[in-house]
């Protein structure tokens, strides 16, 4: 009972910061209808910049996330800008292509600047657990389940409350009709490109603190961030919370009564089982749906 | 006329959400009969042709094709048992060659032509018949508004179909051009085809049908000859409104 | 067009290929390297390995071979972490008459690697390539300057055995599901059970993952008094940082193959990797030197000043590897690579890697593991005991 | 005159669509653009505002040229576009759809917008898509207010409308004009346009072939015949 | 010009067959890495032909088209080292083994559009990823498998370089020839048509369902046969290759540049990728891999319809300017 609970606890956190991860995946893929490749490398990026400064004027993770944030979100809007703009009409896949190339290019650019060397944002507590009974509940996943939740709840706040968010939703569904209201659509696309990755960077921050990272775990991460915006359900702002708890909490469990490593295979016969049964996703929203008509 | 219906549903409904877009609709439409089907926006008519169609599931009820109960069957499979219908929006098949767009309902329809030569030929006489011979290569991109509706029209020929449920096939043309469609039609009907004409434009009700069907929040509201039809208090209160009244009365 | 393309593509423009390698004055090695994708890390610190050969040989004027001393020239591709491209660049290599190969990080790529050679009748010298399944194919012309995967966890178990007070009743495994992890799992559990330790069934995770917290879960309520990872490194960092989180704490301590000897891993884990046990193919203190770079104490200082940074094993390994084979073209007279072959399956040198010497599968059998502990933030060799810079701290638990 | 438009052509990729239009909208004015559908109607507003580059002529609003500006800036003039077939927001609220159409002048008041169209008060809380398809034109038409335009240019206002739907919506333009929003109206349903604007252009095939008051229009026989079915 | 006219359609079938007799006498001209070099253009020539008859034609993007490759490759290492089948027989019977799994998955997932439809067969391909990396029994599991090829374990004698070339050769021409039947034919047009609106299609009586899950099992099986070739090339394989994402993404790639739903698109992007990264990774060792995320960027950006739609287009409508190709599609 013990090892089930602290296993549960442990997938809710887990799964909280895969929320995180896939967050900024799912808004752009909502938004603009494109399938960012690029985005585990952003996550790894922004690892990096909490590494970097903390490496230079020991700022915490904690704060140094908003750091990683801001670069992130600069690089995301000069990128989508300046650059996927000149694209962002063509057919489906060519921005898929476009973020391909971009996703080679930011690793091996990672690569020559900081090595494929494991690196690990270095805390004097995030290793540290509250003693819970006869659980241990870490304190570093802790804080950055904590970040996931703060960071999914300021999100929906953004979209649903400000004018800035009403203005990516309405481009997300009509950019024609939401320029006709003097919407500026670029910048729109510029701006929601941005958030994503300023917020893929402050997941990666996370990752950095309670784990470690190198370049080559970017595509893990994009793969990852693509099933959890799909099981979540796109267009939803809870929708890749909740898809990276169902993912952490069924990898948990299933790691408890699976021999090896099936937990593996579970985890994506779980996917294609909610995309055969339910394609908008758990918590996907009807209009969504609508694009698969069966 | 104590033949099988072409067409006949039984109480077909379908909801949507909390919404019944269609609800105990039970219609009987024997071989060689034109029939319209009119009512206001979002009255049912294109749900109506698409649970006939197989395009959507009914809630409830059936559809029976030539008294083969067809309910729920798949779009091709009803497209096989001889029924054929144009989409409101027009989906032709761009990529593709006008000439094109019709040899699919040769090769793939009901009487499935094999040999791609045969299919263009036949593809060429479907054209010459709607009028778009001219404009074979042309891609369905580059056609007019009414050329386009035309090719939609044509595809539906090329199928060689039994029942043709034509869904707002005038929506847009001029005068002139609606009276070329109505002319294809005309000439459809002697040669026996059953036509179900959902349409907008009065007129075009008027000249070609046997019977009117009048839907309304997805119910028949009333149906019978057009002439009694549009006179119908109910019907010029629910949908024409007083504008079109006085110009009938004043207008006719 | 295509003979056109195809041609270019492979940018040897008609270069012929020669009997022997290299021409004039150069002995010229092929080295395919993962420098990029997945191993890109290990493959950078195979190719200083390989590098600081070169130097170190160039700088005494070359390999005296034949009368004539020959300076070494190494030419580098990447292999982009994958078997196949690997394998084909040792094809590639074949082409410019270069026949003589230094292998690829890992025994994956090795081991597609190996197969080509032997059809090409050229020579390969394995720095990293450890799985003992490579040697059981009947290939006649890859050698291993390192011991072998079997020796991994093994020697981690040894050195238990021999120094650990109390000495502990159970042990488990957590080890990564690849075929090397495997491998050393195996064999560490069969000196286990030789040990007269209990043996726990072993837990098994995907390879190179940063998530072994389930593993740890199942093993923690079975109370092992050592649990031994077969790992690389981000999966032992993850060991450590995990079980701390999770209050896995066995009553012996934590033992994990090759993590440990790389430096990130204290470095990642600062307190938390203290005392922790590793196995490591080389370490500064291991005996035995050799013409072109002295001592183990001298290869560290070499590669400091070089490069920046402590050696690793894997620079070790990688030098190793091109001192067999140079060493090997010495003897041998000659560059012809069946001649080469032969020296090195007779070669029995000493060096600053220890023992260099080939069994007929063409495994280094005769160089024993170190163990290393973690102590105060430093790798330093515990194991064997003729070879140990510091004494066996245990349980490894305790502080 | 408030919206002045010379000589103007525009196209679609190598197919020109107009040809050397001339048309003007004056203050508190409704103007019908009638025609056939593929004469080119529907491409002149997007022409007008900035959804296609014109290629010639020019368009000036209140002085200002339309050519170089974006869809956005032509907004700040104040043009509002109903876009034909309505294009509203489906998955959001018809409250959110408002506060978006008066998104650029950031003007959140909808009590104007709801006296003209008292059917959306019951429905701001409603997902737009849901709406039926008269009380989406009323939405439609109410977004397009919100930004306070001086010109609101509406495309199809009748389309796949009922005739009683159409009457209820076109009887609201009038007090919008003289609220001081002058209303470019494009219609094939020339009966309908034309009991409501003043003035009116016939565009056939790409060029304007007629204009004038509504009322000489509307007995003129070549209108008669072509678009009012009255032989 | 008559006559010009009566030969235009053999022009793609005679030149293509000079292709092939040129690329026949190739092999004994080449070193072994240049042939092994072509030889991997001729993989993928095949993989990104197979991808595109499904993704190309019917715009159905499978991003777990690897799953084939896989299992057509898996399949013939199990054969051959536990039934002692040979390789022949292996290759015929991984191919079909794929079709029949292509058929079988195709069915529940066909009724998914877009990236639902990618996302869903990228699962099933990683899944099936983890069940043969969880069967070491049966496949070796992680620790890859070794197909016998020497002794008397083999059960047909290594082919070798030049047998692989010519083997490689022979799929990529069935490959292309598949897909120019196919886009000609009957099940072309209904492709095509299902690409632009699958309801209309089902409206003209396509069987939308059976020719998408025929043709997702045709697009299997020759992925599948390449596979088996790839496999008992590597002699030993592992899962992490043999399923590994990116060599979908390259499919997709390929088809992307060359021109997705073309006959000659997929071949003509292969060739320039797969010369294009080889170029790069032997002249430019250290950073090979950011010039290649560039080039594709800049001919993404440049050609987003794909070289020979580009080419076609142009040819067409005499406009070539890039700059006009990048007015189309820019926000």
């Amino acid at each position: 009972m013990t090892s089930f609970l602290q296993a549960t606890l442990y997938g809710l956190l887990q799964g909280g910061l895969l929320g995180l991860i896939a967050v900024g995946f799912s808004l752009v893929w909502g938004v603009m209808n494109i399938v960012n490749l690029a985005h585990g490398a952003f996550v790894v990026l922004g690892a990096y910049v909490g590494w970097q400064v903390n490496d230079w004027i020991g700022l915490d993770p904690f704060l140094g996330m908003f750091v990683a944030a801001a670069v992130l979100f600069g690089l995301g809007y000069a990128l989508q800008r300046w650059l996927i703009n000149l694209v962002v009409n063509g057919p489906v896949f060519i921005t898929l292509l476009l973020t391909f190339g971009l996703d080679l290019m930011i690793v091996q650019a990672m690569n020559i600047a900081f090595s494929a060397d494991y690196r690990s944002i270095p805390t004097s507590y995030a290793g540290d657990s509250l003693h819970l009974g006869g659980i241990r509940v870490p304190l570093g996943r802790l804080l950055a389940f904590g970040v996931s939740v703060v960071v999914t709840l300021a999100l929906v706040a953004l979209v649903n409350r400000t004018r800035t968010g009403l203005s990516i939703m309405a481009t997300g569904m009509d950019r024609a009709a939401a320029r006709l209201m003097g919407i500026r659509a670029r910048h729109v696309y510029a701006l929601t490109f941005g958030i994503a990755a300023g917020l893929a960077g402050m997941a990666g921050t996370m990752i950095g603190t309670v784990g470690t990272f190198n370049p080559a775990a970017a595509s893990g991460y994009t793969l990852l961030s693509f099933v959890i915006a799909v099981l979540g359900g796109l267009g939803n702002m809870y929708g890749a919370l909740i898809g990276g708890l169902v993912i952490g909490l069924v990898e948990a469990w299933a790691g408890q009564y699976l021999p090896g490593t099936w937990i593996n295979a579970l985890a994506f016969l779980v996917l294609v089982v909610v995309l055969i049964v339910r394609p908008s996703g758990l918590v996907g929203r009807a209009y969504y749906a609508a694009r698969l008509e069966v | 006329m104590t033949a099988t219906p072409v067409l006949r549903t039984e109480h077909l409904s379908r909801r949507f959400g909390g919404l019944n877009a269609v609800s105990d609709v039970s219609l009987s439409i024997p071989e060689g009969e034109t029939v319209g089907v009119i009512g206001p926006n979002g009255a049912g008519k294109s749900t109506l042709i698409n649970l006939v169609t197989g395009h959507l599931k009914p809630s409830s009820g059936r559809v029976l094709i030539d008294g083969r109960d067809l309910t729920g069957a798949r779009p091709w499979v009803i497209t096989h048992a001889g029924v054929a219908r144009t989409f409101q929006i027009v989906k032709p098949f761009r990529g593709m060659t006008v000439r094109e767009n019709v040899a699919i309902g040769i090769l793939y329809g009901p009487h499935g032509v094999r040999r791609m030569s045969h299919a263009r030929e036949q593809a060429t006489r479907v054209l010459e018949e709607t009028n778009l011979a001219d404009l074979a290569e042309r891609a369905p991109g580059e056609l007019s508004v009414a050329d386009a509706r035309r090719l939609e029209f044509a595809k539906a020929l090329a199928l060689r179909p039994r029942l043709l449920l034509l869904d707002e096939v005038m929506a847009g043309l001029r005068h002139r051009e609606i009276e070329s469609s109505l002319e294809l039609i005309r000439t459809l009907k002697t040669r026996g085809i059953t036509i179900v004409v959902v349409e907008h434009v009065m007129r075009a009700i008027l000249a070609v049908s046997d019977r009117v069907v009048v839907l309304h929040h997805g119910k028949v509201l009333t149906e019978g000859r057009p002439r009694d039809v549009l006179s119908d208090p109910q019907v010029v209160e629910a949908y024409l409104g007083h504008r079109y009244a006085q110009r009938r009365t004043g207008g006719s | 067009m295509a003979c056109s393309l195809a041609l270019a593509a492979c940018g040897s423009k008609g270069e012929a290929p020669s009997g022997g390698s290299g021409t004039g004055d150069t002995l010229a090695i092929g080295a395919s390297l993962s420098l990029t994708g997945a191993l890109a890390r290990e493959g950078k610190l195979t190719q200083e390995g390989y590098q600081l050969c070169q130097d170190k040989v160039n700088a005494q004027g070359g390999v005296p071979v034949g009368g004539k001393k020959l300076k070494l020239a190494i030419e580098y591709q990447d292999d982009t972490s994958k078997p196949d491209t690997a394998a084909q660049l040792v094809d590639q290599f074949n082409d410019k008459g270069v026949k003589l190969i230094l292998a690829s990080y890992g025994s994956a790529n090795t081991e597609a690697q190996a197969a080509v050679i032997e059809r090409n009748g050229q020579v390969m010298v394995d720095s990293a390539g450890a799985d003992n399944k490579i040697f059981s194919k009947g290939y006649k012309r890859t050698f291993a300057v390192l011991s072998p995967a079997t020796e991994y966890a093994s020697s981690i178990v040894k050195s238990i055995a021999e120094l650990a007070q109390p000495k502990p009743k159970s042990v488990v495994f957590l080890s990564a599901d690849d075929g090397f992890s495997k491998t050393v799992t195996e064999g560490g559990m069969k000196t286990a059970q030789e040990q007269g330790f209990t043996v726990m069934s072993p837990q098994y995770f995907k390879s190179g993952t940063s998530d072994v917290s389930s593993s740890l879960i199942k093993v923690k309520g079975q109370r092992p008094d050592v649990i031994i990872g077969s790992v690389h490194l981000v999966e032992g960092i993850a060991i450590v940082k995990q079980a701390k989180e999770l209050g896995v704490v066995p009553a012996g301590g934590f033992g994990e193959t090759v993590a440990p000897p790389t430096p990130d891993f204290a470095k990642t884990l600062g307190a938390q990797a203290e005392n922790v046990l590793g196995s490591s193919q080389w370490t500064p203190s291991t005996k035995g030197e050799d013409k072109y770079f002295g001592n183990a104490q001298q290869y560290t200082s070499d590669i400091r000043a070089k490069f920046g940074h402590d050696a690793e094993y894997h620079d070790a390994e990688a030098s190793a590897a091109c001192l067999a084979l140079t060493l090997a073209a010495e003897s041998a007279g000659s560059t012809s690579p069946d001649k080469v072959r032969d020296a090195l399956a007779a070669l029995d040198t000493a060096s600053f890697f220890g023992k260099i010497k080939f069994d007929p599968t063409g495994q280094n059998v005769y160089k024993p593991m170190s163990v290393i502990q973690i102590q105060k933030g430093k790798a330093v060799t515990v194991w064997p005991k003729d070879a140990a810079e510091a004494s066996f701290i245990w349980p490894g638990t305790a502080s | 005159m408030m919206l002045e438009v010379r000589k103007l052509s525009a196209g679609y990729g190598r197919v020109q669509v107009l040809w050397d239009i001339d048309l003007s909208v004056g203050e508190r004015e409704i103007v019908a653009l009638v025609g056939p559908n593929g004469a080119g109607k529907t491409t002149l507003l997007r022409t007008l505002s900035g959804v296609i580059r014109m290629r010639g002529g020019t368009a000036e609003f209140r002085g200002r040229s339309l050519g170089d500006r974006s869809i956005e800036q032509i907004v700040d003039l104040g043009i509002a576009h109903v876009p034909e077939g309505r294009r509203l927001f489906a998955g959001l609220t018809v409250r959110a759809n408002l506060l978006l159409g008066g998104w650029r002048t950031k003007n959140t008041d909808l009590d104007r917008v709801i006296e003209l169209f008292p059917p959306l008060e019951p429905r701001l809380e409603q997902v737009a898509g849901s709406l039926s398809g008269g009380e989406q034109q009323m939405c439609a038409i109410a977004r397009g207010l919100m930004s306070q335009p001086e010109l609101m240019m509406i495309d199809e206002l009748s389309l796949g409308l009922a005739p009683l739907i159409v009457d209820e919506i076109l009887a609201r333009l009038p007090d919008i004009a003289a609220a001081g929003t002058s209303v470019l109206l494009v219609e094939q349903d020339v009966d309908a346009a034309l009991s409501v604007a003043e003035r009116a252009y016939v565009l056939e095939t790409g060029q304007v072939t007629l204009s004038g008051k509504a009322g000489v229009l509307l007995a003129d026989k070549r209108i008669q015949e072509s678009y009012l079915g009255i032989a | 010009m008559a006559a010009a006219a009566r030969w235009k359609p053999l022009v793609p079938w005679v030149s293509g067959v000079l292709l092939l007799l040129a690329a026949l006498g190739l092999q004994s001209q080449l070193y072994s890495g240049q042939e092994r070099t072509v030889t991997a253009i001729f993989m993928f020539v095949a993989l990104a032909q197979a991808w595109n008859l499904l993704g190309g034609y019917a715009g159905y993007a499978s991003f777990g088209q690897v799953v084939f490759f896989g299992i057509g490759g898996y399949f013939t290492a199990v054969a051959m080292t536990h039934w002692h089948l040979s390789f022949w027989t292996c290759l015929v019977l991984g191919g079909v083994v794929a079709a029949l799994f292509g058929a079988l998955i195709g069915m529940p997932l066909l009724r998914l559009r877009g990236h639902y439809f990618a996302i869903a067969t990228l699962g099933v391909a990683e899944g099936i990823r983890e069940v043969v990396t969880n069967l070491p029994g049966l496949t070796g599991g992680g620790a890859g498998i070794t197909l016998p090829t020497v002794g008397d374990q083999a059960t047909t004698a290594y082919l070798g370089n030049d047998g692989f070339y010519l083997l490689f050769l022979a799929l990529a021409a069935l490959a292309v020839l598949v897909s120019g039947l196919v886009a000609g034919s009957r099940a072309g047009y209904a492709l095509r048509a299902i690409h632009q609106d699958e309801q209309a299609a089902a409206a003209m009586g396509v069987n939308t369902t059976r020719i998408k899950v025929l043709t997702f099992a045709l697009s299997g099986l020759i992925t599948g046969l390449v596979g088996a070739t790839y496999a008992f090339q590597q002699v030993t394989i592992f899962p992490e290759r043999l399923f590994d994402v990116d060599i979908t993404v390259l499919m997709v790639v390929m088809v992307v540049i060359g021109g997705s739903g073309t006959v000659l698109g997929p071949l003509v992007g292969a060739v320039i990728l797969q010369f294009l990264s080889e170029y790069l990774r032997q002249n430019y060792t250290s950073y090979h891999i950011f010039l290649l995320g560039a080039i594709i960027i800049v001919a993404v950006v440049l050609l987003p319809q794909g070289a020979v739609n580009y080419l076609r287009d142009a040819r067409r409508t005499g406009e070539y300017s890039l700059l006009a190709n990048v007015r189309r599609y820019r926000l």
